[in-house]
C-alpha cells in the first residue's frame, strides 16, 4: 500500500528491565487510526509490559511514546487517559464490593462541586453518571446495569463494564490485554461486533491475544513479540496459524499431540450427584456425574467460573460437597481431607500453581517434598531426614529437567513454567491412581506445553486415569479420549473426542443446546 | 447497613443501663441514674471513639494501623507540653495556650502518622511491627521527655512539673432554659428532670466534635470522592493506579488523617478531661479502639456504636460501685469490678467470631502496594 | 487559716539535728565538691533513695519522700543525695544494693511494696540506716525505721468535714486500688468521719467510695481519666464533695470535682499547692507529713538517735485556703478538737490496720 | 596468563566476600541496628547534659560487671542479667514461634501472668490438696507444668477461635490480656491472697520448698531456670526446623492454603501453635514463681509481654536470636541501674533505645541505606491484613 495512514499511537525504541527480566528491548510499534492491530507473542514475551509502558504504568527505561505525532512524558494512567488512550487490563482492573458506576466514575468523578478547585468533599453525583453509562452502552451495544454489584458480575460483563470505563473516559485509542481469554466463542463474537463497532466511529484498537484463529478473524495488522523483541509483522490476508505460531515461539512447533488411542480400564473416579458451594455460598456444581476411567484421559471443558474450580477443588478435599459422593479406586472419600483423598492415589496439579501449589518461600527441595515430608523415606518418626529430602530433590529437578541452578533456592525465584515443572514432577513421581490436572498449562509458554501435555499422556499410557480441567479448548481436544462440557454447574454432556468438534464444543460451553 | 450489628448492640447498652437502674433505683431515680450514665458513656466514649476513626481511616485506605494506642499517647503528651510552655514559658492567656496544646496534640497524632506511613507504605515494613515500634517508641519517647523537659539539667522548670494552663470547659446546650418553662412554676422535680437530660448534652469541644465527626467521616468516606478514592485504594490499589489515582499519595495522605485523629484522642486525655500527663496514660485504650473499629466493621458509625459499648459498660462499672450499699446479695459479685470489667472485652471477641455478622476488612488492607 | 493545722508542723519530732552537724564534718582539704565515690569516707554522709515501681515526680508518696530528702541536703544534713527509679519489682534488692555497695549512709525505701527487701538489705549492710516509707514492721528489724502514717485519721478528718460541708448530704471517695493498706484505710477512715460528723451534727450522709481495682495493678494509681468520669459520676449522683485518694487516679477525680464546683479534697500533701487547676475549691487535703518525717528520720540517723521498729509520722488536714470563707466557723472548730481527739486518742477511727 | 591469575584469585575472593556477607546478613543488620540506636541515644544523652561515655560505661558494668568493679559485684552483675534473661527468652520465644505460624500473638503478657498464678498454685497449695510432701522431681516439674498448660490453655482458646471462627488473634490476644489480668487481680486479692496476718498485699503464699529451682551459685540469684531457657531455646529450634510439626507450623505460617492443599490439618496446626506459644509465655511466668519469687505477686512481671514482641522481632525470630536478643534486653534493663546510679539518668532513656533498635530492625532499609549494604530481597511479612 503506498499511502500512509494517520498513526495515532507510536513507540520508538521502547526498552524496559526488570530485575532478571529484560521485558522490553527497544521495541517499535505503532498504531493506524481506525485500525485494529493486532500483538502476538507467547507469555512473558513483553506485551503486557509495552502496553502498560503505553499507557503510563510503566516507565520505561528508554525510548519515547508519540500521540499523534507529537512526543509526551507519560508520568501516570492519568496523563494516557488525558490523551485518549483506554486500556482494558488482562487482568481486570474493577473493585468488587463497589457498583458499576463507582467502578466507571473512579478517578473521573463528578460531583455537586461549585468550583472545580474547592476541596473534593460534595457529594457525589452517581445518579448522572449512572445515566451518561445508560447512554453509553445504549451507543455501542454494551448491556450492563449501572447499579449492580461489579463482584456479582460474570466476567464476560465485568469486561463490558472495563470498555464502558474506557468510553466513559472518552478514549479514541483502546488497547485490550487479552480480552478473549476469558470468553466463550460466542462472547468473542460478540466482542468483535462491538470492536467493530468502535472503529467504524474511529477508534483504534489495540488487540493482544493467544488465540490465532482470532488474529487472522479480526486484525487489520499483525506485530509479533518474542522474549521482549518484536520479531516481525504479517497482514492476517497472506498468512497463516502454522506461520504465526512459528514467528511467535522461533522454531517449527508441532500444534498437535501425538499419542496412540486410549486402552481404557476398570472405572478409576465414579462421580455421584455431586454439590458444592462456592466462596458466596452459591451452589456452584449442581449434581454433577461421571466416570473416569484408568487409562483414559476425559477432558473437562468450559468456560471459567461454571463449576470446575470448585468441582476440582471438591475432588482434591480443598472444599467439601454439599451432597453426593465420589470415589477412588473403589474408596469413598466424599468429604475426606486432603491428605487422605492423597494417599487413595490422587495426584493434584492445582489451578492456582503459587497460591495452592507451592510454598513460594520454600525451597524447591522442600516444595518437592511438600505432600510427603510425614512420611517415609522424608522423616523418620516426628524427625525430618533432610538428606533424604534433598536427594530427591535432585533426583526429580534431573528427571522433570526444572531449570534452576539449585535446589536450595526458593521456588518464588523460578519461572512461571518451571514453578509448574515442580509442581507436576512432585505430583507425578508418586505412585499415584489418577491425575486431576487442572489448568496446567496457564501461563506457560509452548516449550513448557509441550512438555507437561506429554507428561499427562504418558501417565494415560501407564494406564493412570486423567482427569484435565481446562479453559483452552485446544488443550482439551488435544489431549482428551473423552470431553464433557460444564456450564452453570452442570454436565451439559459427554461425548467422545471423536465424534466433537470445536465448533459443537463452543456452543455447548456458551450453553446453547439447553432447552431454554 | 448492618441492622443485625446495631440491634445487638442497642441491647447490650440497654441491658447494661437497665442493670444498674435496677440496682441503683433503691437510691437514686432512674431518670437521673440514666442520664448520668449516658454522659459517662459518652465521655469515656470519646478518646476510643476518635481512635477508632484514626484505625477506619488507615485501613479503609490499605494500611493497618495498631500504633494507635502510642500515637495517643505521644499526642496527650506533646500536647500537654505545648499548653505548659505556652502558658508559662510564653505567658499567653490559658485560652491560647489550651487551643495551642490540641492543636500540638493533633499535629504530633499526624507526625506519628507519617512515621507509619514512612515505615509501611515507603519502606513497606509488615505494618504490625510498625505499629509496634511506634507503640514502644511513644513509651520511651514520652517517659524520657517527661522526666527530661522537667527535672533535666537546664531545664526552664527547674525540676518542678508546673500545672497545665487548665482544660477545656464544657460546652452547655441550654436545653434547660428552652424547655423548663413548658414544665410550669409549680413542679420542681420536671426542671430537675430536664436539667438531669440536659447533663447528658452538656458535653466537652472535643466529646462533642467526636460525635460530629463520626457522621462526617461516615458521609465523607461513602459519598465523596475522596471516600471513594480512599476505599478503592484500601480495596483494589492495581485498579486505582489504572484510572492514575496516586495509590501512595492517597495512603499517606489518609494515614495522616488517621494520625491527626489519633492525636485528638490524645489531646482529650491531657487537654479535656484532665489537665496532668502520666506515662502510660492512655492504659491501653488505643487497642480497645482498634477492637472498636473491627467491631463496627471499618465504618465510623458502626465503630462509634462499639465505642459506646465499651463506654457503657465502664458506666456499669463506676455506678455499681457507687450503689454498692444496695446492691443484694444475690447479685453481690456485680461489686467486683475485675468481673464487670471483664464485659467489653469478653462482648469484643463474641463479636469477634462473626455470630453478629461476618466483620470484612477493606480487601488490601495490609499489603503494601507494589507496582 | 484554723491553728489546728499548725499542729502537724508544731507536732513533737526525733529530736532536731544539732545545726553544726554540717560544719561538725573535720576539716575538709579537698577543695573539691564530694561526689558519690566518696560516700564510703565517713566526713561524706550520703542519703540514697529507691522508689516503688514509679517515678519520683508522681506528686505523690515517691515525691514526698525524695523532697524529704532533698530537704535534709538543703538543711546541710546530708552530703550526697541520690535516687533510684525501680522499673521493676525485681530489681528492688539490686538498687537497695547499689546505694549499699557504695557505701550510703541512710537508705530511704519508699513503698509498703519494699519493705522485705528492705529488711534484708538491712541484714547485708548492718552499718546502714534504712528508712521504709509506708512499711509496717511487723517485728522489729535491727537498722529499718519504718515510717508509717495513720491514714484512717486524716482520712477520718477530711469524711468530717466533708459530711459537714455537704449541702446534698452525699459525698465521694475516688481512691486507688484498695489492695494497698493505706489507701484502703484512707476510704475507710473517710466513711468513718464521715459517719462522726452526721453523729455530732444529726445527719445521715450518703458516703461513695470507689477503689479502682479493675486494672493491672500498675495501672490502679496512674489513671486520672477514669478518676475523673468516676468522680463525675458521683457528682451526677449528688455528691458534693469529692475525695481523691490514690496518685494521680486521685488527681483526676480532684480536678474533676474542682471543675464542677464541688469540694475538692486532696491526700498525702496539701494538694491546693500541688494541683493549682483544683486550688480555688480545694476544701482541704488529707495530708501524710512525708516530707517532714523522712528529713526528721534523715537528721536523727545522722546523729545516732534514730530509734528502729514502727516510727508514726503525723496525719492532718490541709488549710482550707481559698474556701475557708465558706466554712462555718463552728465546722472549723469541731476539726480543731476532732483533731486534738485524734492525736491523744481520746477519739478512735475504729478502722483496722489492713482490710479484714 | 598472570594477570588471568590474578583477576581469577581476585574474582574468587570476591565471590568468596559475597558468600561471607550473605551468610552474616540476617545478623549483620541487627547489629548495626544496635550500633545505630546506641550512637543516637548517645546524641541523646548529650543533648540532655549527660555524659553518653559514663552512662554506656554504667550500662556495661551493670550488666556484665568490669575489673574495677571487682570478682564479686562482677559476678552480681552477671547472674542479675540472667535473671533478666531468663523470663525474655521463654516469652520471646512463644512470640517467635507464634510469628513462624503467622500468628501475631500480642497476649503473652496474659498467658504469663496466668502461668506464674497457677504455677505458684501448684507450688504452694498441691501438697494440702494430696496431704503428702512431694519431693521436688515431682514437685517442681508440675509447678511449671502448671503454669505451661494454663498459658497454652489461654492462648490456645485464640487459636481455636481464629481457626474456626477467623476471629483475628491480634484483637483476641489484647482482649485475653484484659480478661487474664483482671482474673489474676481477682484471684490474688480473693481466694489465693497469702493468709498470713502480716501480709497487706495481693500474693500468693510463698511455695513449697520442694517447687522451687535451687540456685546455681550460693549467694547469686541466677537460677537453673536460665539453663532450662537456653534449652528450651534449642528445642523450639530443633522443633520447628527437624520435626514434621515444625514443617507443618512453618507452612501454615507461609502459605495456610498450600499447607492445606498439601494435607496438613491447618485448623489443628493453628490451634497448636497458639497452645506452644502460650505455653512457652506460660513457662515465663512459672520459671519466675519456681526460680525466683516463689510466689506471684500483683506487679511482678510487668511489661515482660510486650518485651518479648521487640525481642521476637529483633531474633528475626530465630530462636538463637531470641536468645541473644534477650540476653541483649536484659543487660540494658539490668545495667540502667548503675547507669542511673551514675549519671542519674532517667530509666527511660533505656526504653527508648530499645525502641531505636526495633526501628531499624523493622526498617532495615534505613540501617542498609546507611552501611550501603543491598537488600537480600525477603522481607518478614506477618500478617497479610485482617482477614484472619
Ligand atoms: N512487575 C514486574 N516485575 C518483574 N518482572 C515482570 C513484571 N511484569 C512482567 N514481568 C516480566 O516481564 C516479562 C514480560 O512480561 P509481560 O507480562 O509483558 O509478558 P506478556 O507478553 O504480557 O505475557 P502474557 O501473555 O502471559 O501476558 C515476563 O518475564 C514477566 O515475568
Ligand atoms: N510480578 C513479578 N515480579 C517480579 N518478578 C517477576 C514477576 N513476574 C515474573 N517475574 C520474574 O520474571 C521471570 C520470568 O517470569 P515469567 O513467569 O514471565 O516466565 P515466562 O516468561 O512465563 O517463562 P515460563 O515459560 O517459564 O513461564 C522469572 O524470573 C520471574 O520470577
Ligand atoms: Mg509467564
Ligand atoms: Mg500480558
Amino acid at each position: 500500500m503506498t499511502d500512509t495512514p494517520a498513526i495515532i499511537l507510536e513507540a520508538k525504541g521502547i526498552t524496559k528491565k526488570f530485575p532478571g527480566v529484560l521485558a522490553n528491548d527497544n521495541v517499535n510499534f505503532d498504531l493506524h487510526k481506525g485500525e485494529i492491530h493486532a500483538l502476538l507473542g507467547e507469555n512473558g514475551a513483553g506485551k503486557s509490559t509495552l502496553m502498560n509502558v503505553l499507557y503510563g504504568l510503566y516507565k520505561p527505561d528508554e525510548g519515547d511514546v508519540l500521540v499523534e505525532g507529537n512526543q509526551m512524558v507519560l508520568n501516570s494512567s492519568r496523563d494516557a487517559i488525558k490523551h485518549g488512550i483506554g486500556m482494558v487490563h488482562q487482568h481486570f482492573m474493577l473493585v468488587p464490593v463497589f457498583t458499576v458506576t463507582e467502578n466507571i466514575m473512579l478517578g473521573a468523578e463528578t460531583d455537586h462541586r461549585a468550583a472545580p478547585n474547592e476541596l473534593p468533599l460534595a457529594k457525589l453525583d452517581r445518579a448522572e453518571v449512572a445515566q451518561k453509562v445508560r447512554d453509553l452502552s445504549h451507543q455501542y451495544g454494551l448491556e450492563v446495569d449501572p447499579n449492580a454489584v461489579v463482584g456479582d458480575l460474570s466476567v464476560g460483563v465485568q469486561q463490558r463494564v472495563e470498555i464502558v470505563k474506557a468510553l466513559y473516559r472518552k478514549a479514541n485509542i483502546l488497547i485490550l490485554d487479552e480480552p478473549t481469554a476469558v470468553l466463550t466463542p460466542q462472547e468473542a463474537d460478540d466482542l468483535f461486533r462491538i470492536m467493530h463497532e468502535l472503529t467504524d466511529k474511529g477508534v483504534s484498537i489495540v488487540f493482544i491475544t493467544h488465540k490465532l484463529k482470532e488474529v487472522l478473524k479480526v486484525a487489520d495488522r499483525i506485530t509479533v513479540m518474542r522474549a521482549g523483541r518484536v520479531v516481525g509483522s504479517a497482514n492476517p490476508k497472506e498468512s497463516n496459524e502454522q506461520k504465526l505460531a512459528s514467528l511467535m515461539v522461533g522454531r517449527e512447533v508441532i500444534l498437535t499431540v501425538q499419542k496412540k488411542p486410549a486402552e481404557p480400564k476398570e472405572d478409576m473416579l465414579v462421580v455421584n450427584d455431586l454439590r458444592v458451594k462456592d466462596v458466596r455460598g452459591l451452589e456452584a456444581v449442581r449434581g454433577v456425574s461421571f466416570i473416569v476411567r484408568a487409562g483414559e484421559v476425559l477432558g473437562l471443558a468450559g468456560v471459567q467460573g461454571n463449576g470446575q474450580t470448585e468441582l476440582a477443588e471438591a475432588l482434591s478435599g480443598l472444599r467439601v460437597s454439599e451432597s453426593g459422593q465420589f470415589s477412588i479406586g473403589g474408596h469413598n472419600l466424599t468429604g475426606k481431607p486432603p491428605r487422605q483423598i492423597t494417599e487413595a492415589g490422587l495426584a493434584d496439579i492445582p489451578e492456582d500453581r503459587q497460591r495452592h501449589g507451592l510454598v513460594l518461600g520454600y525451597t524447591i527441595a522442600d516444595n518437592l517434598a511438600l505432600c510427603d515430608y510425614y512420611h517415609m523415606p522424608f522423616s523418620k518418626g516426628v524427625v525430618i531426614q533432610q538428606n533424604q529430602v534433598d536427594a530427591n530433590a535432585r533426583k526429580l529437578i534431573e528427571d522433570y529437567d526444572v531449570r534452576t541452578p539449585s535446589p536450595y533456592i526458593a521456588a518464588g525465584k523460578l519461572s512461571g513454567g518451571n514453578q509448574q515443572k515442580v509442581i507436576v514432577a512432585r505430583e507425578l513421581s508418586r505412585p499415584v491412581k489418577l491425575v486431576l490436572a487442572s489448568q496446567p498449562t496457564r501461563g506457560l509458554d509452548v516449550g513448557s506445553i509441550e512438555y507437561i501435555h506429554k507428561q499427562i499422556i504418558a501417565m494415560r499410557d501407564r494406564g493412570v486415569a486423567v482427569l484435565l480441567v481446562s479453559a483452552e479448548l485446544d488443550e482439551i481436544l488435544s489431549l482428551s479420549d473423552r470431553i464433557a462440557v460444564m456450564y452453570r454447574g452442570e454436565i451439559v454432556t459427554t461425548v467422545d473426542r471423536k465424534d466433537t468438534s470445536r465448533e459443537q464444543l463452543g456452543l455447548l460451553m456458551a450453553g446453547v443446546h439447553e432447552p431454554a | 447497613m448492618d441492622w443485625k450489628r446495631f440491634g445487638f448492640i442497642a441491647i447490650i447498652i440497654v441491658v447494661l443501663f437497665g442493670g444498674v437502674v435496677a440496682v441503683g433505683q433503691a437510691q437514686q431515680r432512674p431518670l437521673l441514674i440514666v442520664t448520668s450514665m449516658l454522659a459517662t458513656t459518652i465521655a469515656v466514649a470519646t478518646p476510643l471513639t476518635l481512635g477508632a476513626l484514626s484505625g477506619v481511616f488507615c485501613e479503609r485506605a490499605g494500611v493497618v494501623n495498631i500504633g494507635i494506642e502510642g500515637m495517643m499517647l505521644a499526642s496527650a503528651f506533646f500536647g500537654w507540653l505545648a499548653a505548659i510552655y505556652m502558658f508559662h514559658v510564653f505567658e499567653y492567656p490559658t485560652g491560647i495556650s489550651i487551643t495551642v496544646g490540641a492543636l500540638f496534640a493533633i499535629i504530633t497524632g499526624m507526625l506519628m502518622g507519617l512515621l507509619h506511613a514512612v515505615l509501611s507504605i515507603t519502606f513497606k515494613v509488615d505494618q504490625i511491627i510498625g505499629g509496634t515500634v511506634i507503640n514502644i517508641l511513644a513509651v520511651g519517647l514520652t517517659g524520657f521527655l517527661n522526666r527530661q523537659m522537667f527535672f533535666g539539667k537546664g531545664s526552664v522548670f527547674e525540676g518542678s512539673i508546673p500545672n497545665s494552663p487548665g482544660i477545656l470547659p464544657a460546652i452547655h446546650v441550654p436545653i434547660t432554659e428552652i424547655l423548663s418553662p413548658l414544665c410550669g412554676a409549680n413542679s420542681p422535680l420536671c426542671i430537675e428532670n430536664i436539667a438531669a437530660i440536659n447533663r447528658v448534652f452538656d458535653q466537652k469541644p472535643i466529646a462533642l466534635s467526636a460525635i460530629i465527626l463520626v457522621f462526617v467521616s461516615h458521609y465523607v468516606l461513602f459519598n465523596t470522592r475522596w471516600g471513594l478514592r480512599t476505599r478503592a485504594v484500601g480495596e483494589h490499589p492495581k485498579a486505582a493506579d489504572t484510572v492514575g489515582i496516586n495509590v501512595i499519595k492517597m495512603r499517606y495522605a489518609n494515614v495522616l488523617i488517621g494520625g491527626a485523629f489519633a492525636g485528638l484522642a490524645g489531646a482529650y486525655f491531657t487537654i479535656e478531661s484532665v489537665p496532668s500527663f502520666e506515662p502510660l496514660l492512655t492504659n491501653g485504650r488505643g487497642f480497645i479502639s482498634l477492637a472498636a473499629m473491627i467491631f463496627g466493621n471499618w465504618t465510623p458509625i458502626g465503630a462509634w456504636a462499639a465505642a459506646l459499648v465499651f463506654g457503657a459498660s465502664s458506666a456499669l462499672q463506676i455506678n455499681m460501685q457507687i450503689f454498692r450499699a444496695v446492691i443484694p446479695p444475690h447479685l453481690a459479685f456485680l461489686q467486683q469490678s475485675y468481673i464487670v470489667g471483664l464485659i467489653p472485652y469478653i462482648l469484643t471477641m463474641i463479636i469477634l467470631t462473626g455470630i453478629i455478622g461476618k466483620t470484612t476488612p477493606p480487601a488490601a488492607d495490609g499489603v503494601p502496594y507494589e507496582k | 487559716t484554723p491553728p489546728a493545722t499548725e499542729a502537724p508542723t508544731q507536732a513533737p519530732a526525733p529530736t532536731e539535728a544539732p545545726t553544726e552537724a554540717p560544719t561538725a564534718a573535720p576539716t575538709e582539704p579537698p577543695v573539691v565538691e564530694p561526689t558519690a565515690a566518696d560516700c564510703p569516707k565517713a566526713e561524706v554522709f550520703c542519703v540514697g533513695l529507691v522508689t516503688d515501681v514509679g517515678k519520683i515526680n508522681d506528686k505523690s508518696f515517691n515525691q514526698s519522700a525524695w523532697e524529704g530528702v532533698l530537704q535534709s541536703q538543703t538543711d546541710g544534713v546530708a552530703d550526697i543525695v541520690q535516687y533510684i527509679e525501680t522499673t521493676d519489682a525485681k530489681d528492688y534488692a539490686k538498687n537497695i544494693g547499689t546505694f549499699g555497695d557504695a557505701g550510703f549512709d541512710v537508705i530511704v525505701t519508699v513503698g509498703f511494696a519494699l519493705g522485705e527487701a528492705t529488711v534484708a538489705a538491712a541484714t547485708t549492710y548492718p552499718d546502714v540506716n534504712f528508712i521504709g516509707v509506708d512499711q509496717f514492721q511487723a517485728a522489729e528489724a535491727d537498722g529499718v525505721a519504718g515510717l508509717n502514717f495513720p491514714e484512717d485519721q486524716a482520712g477520718f478528718l477530711v469524711g468530717a468535714l466533708a459530711a459537714s460541708m455537704s449541702k446534698s448530704h452525699k459525698i465521694g471517695a475516688v481512691c486507688g486500688t484498695d489492695v494497698v493498706p493505706p489507701v484502703w484505710r484512707f476510704g475507710e477512715g473517710y466513711k468513718a468521719g464521715a459517719a462522726y460528723a452526721d453523729g455530732m451534727n444529726g445527719t445521715t450522709t450518703e458516703v461513695f467510695v470507689v477503689y479502682h481495682s479493675d486494672v493491672g495493678f500498675d495501672k490502679t494509681f496512674t489513671d486520672p481519666e477514669w478518676g475523673a468520669q468516676t468522680a463525675t459520676s458521683m457528682m451526677d449522683n449528688g455528691a458534693d464533695a469529692i475525695f481523691g485518694c490514690g496518685g494521680i487516679t486521685g488527681n483526676g477525680a480532684i480536678t474533676a470535682a474542682a471543675q464542677a464546683g464541688s469540694y475538692a479534697i486532696g491526700v498525702d500533701t496539701d494538694q491546693y499547692l500541688t494541683l493549682p487547676e483544683a486550688a480555688p475549691r480545694m476544701l482541704s487535703s488529707a495530708m501524710k507529713l512525708i516530707t517532714p518525717g523522712v528529713a526528721e528520720l534523715i537528721a536523727a540517723a545522722k546523729d545516732g538517735s534514730i530509734t528502729y521498729g514502727n516510727v508514726f509520722g503525723h496525719a492532718g488536714y490541709a488549710p482550707f485556703h481559698d474556701v475557708a470563707g465558706e466554712v462555718p466557723a463552728e465546722v472549723s472548730a469541731m476539726m480543731e478538737t476532732l483533731n486534738a481527739a485524734l492525736l491523744d486518742g481520746s477519739v478512735k477511727t475504729e478502722v483496722p490496720p489492713v482490710k479484714p | 596468563m598472570q594477570s588471568e591469575k590474578q583477576t581469577n584469585s581476585l574474582s574468587k575472593f570476591t565471590s568468596s566476600l559475597k558468600r561471607f556477607i550473605e551468610w552474616i546478613d540476617p545478623i549483620l543488620v541487627p547489629l548495626l541496628a544496635i550500633l545505630t540506636s546506641m550512637i543516637v541515644g548517645g546524641i541523646i544523652i548529650k543533648s540532655v547534659g549527660g555524659d553518653p561515655i559514663l552512662a554506656y560505661k554504667g550500662l556495661l558494668e551493670g550488666s556484665f560487671g568490669s575489673a574495677e568493679l571487682g570478682p564479686v559485684k562482677s559476678q552480681r552483675a552477671m547472674s542479675e542479667t540472667a535473671v533478666w534473661a531468663t523470663p525474655y527468652i521463654f516469652a520471646g520465644l512463644a512470640v517467635a514461634l507464634a510469628f513462624k505460624g503467622g500468628l501475631f500473638n500480642i497476649g503473652a503478657e496474659g498467658q504469663l501472668a496466668l502461668g506464674a498464678v497457677f504455677s505458684s498454685l501448684i507450688g504452694y497449695a498441691l501438697p494440702g490438696w494430696l496431704g503428702v510432701d512431694l519431693p521436688t522431681i515431682i514437685h517442681l516439674p508440675l509447678a511449671i507444668l502448671g503454669g505451661l498448660v494454663m498459658g497454652g490453655i489461654w492462648a490456645g482458646i485464640v487459636g481455636a477461635l481464629k481457626a474456626y471462627t477467623g476471629g483475628h488473634e491480634v484483637i483476641n490476644t489484647i482482649m485475653m490480656n484484659y480478661i487474664a489480668l483482671n482474673s489474676t487481680s481477682f484471684l490474688l486479692n480473693g481466694v489465693m491472697k497469702d493468709p498470713s496476718p502480716t501480709n497487706v498485699i495481693a500474693r500468693t503464699p510463698l511455695i513449697a520448698e520442694s517447687a522451687r529451682f535451687a540456685p546455681m551459685f550460693e549467694g547469686l540469684r541466677v537460677h537453673w531456670g536460665f539453663v532450662l531457657a537456653l534449652f528450651t531455646a534449642v528445642f523450639i529450634w530443633w522443633l520447628l526446623n527437624k520435626t514434621t510439626l515444625g514443617f507443618e507450623i512453618r507452612t501454615v505460617g507461609a502459605n495456610p492454603d498450600a499447607a492445606h492443599y498439601a494435607g496438613v490439618n491447618v485448623k489443628r496446626t493453628l490451634i497448636l501453635t497458639m497452645f506452644i506459644s502460650g505455653a512457652l509465655a506460660g513457662m515465663a511466668g512459672a520459671i519466675e514463681v519456681t526460680g525466683l519469687n516463689y510466689r506471684h505477686e500483683l506487679g511482678f512481671s510487668q511489661g515482660y509481654g510486650f518485651d518479648a514482641i521487640a525481642i521476637a522481632l529483633l531474633g528475626k525470630s530465630h530462636p538463637i536470636g531470641v536468645v541473644l536478643a534477650s540476653i541483649l534486653f536484659a543487660a540494658m534493663r539490668n545495667g540502667a541501674t548503675r547507669m542511673q546510679f551514675l549519671t542519674q539518668m532517667p530509666v527511660d532513656l533505656i526504653s527508648m533505645i530499645q525502641a531505636f533498635i526495633l526501628l531499624f530492625v523493622a526498617a532495615d532499609a534505613i540501617v542498609r541505606f546507611i552501611f550501603h549494604i543491598k537488600s537480600t530481597g525477603e522481607r518478614v511479612v506477618l500478617t497479610r491484613g485482617w482477614g484472619g
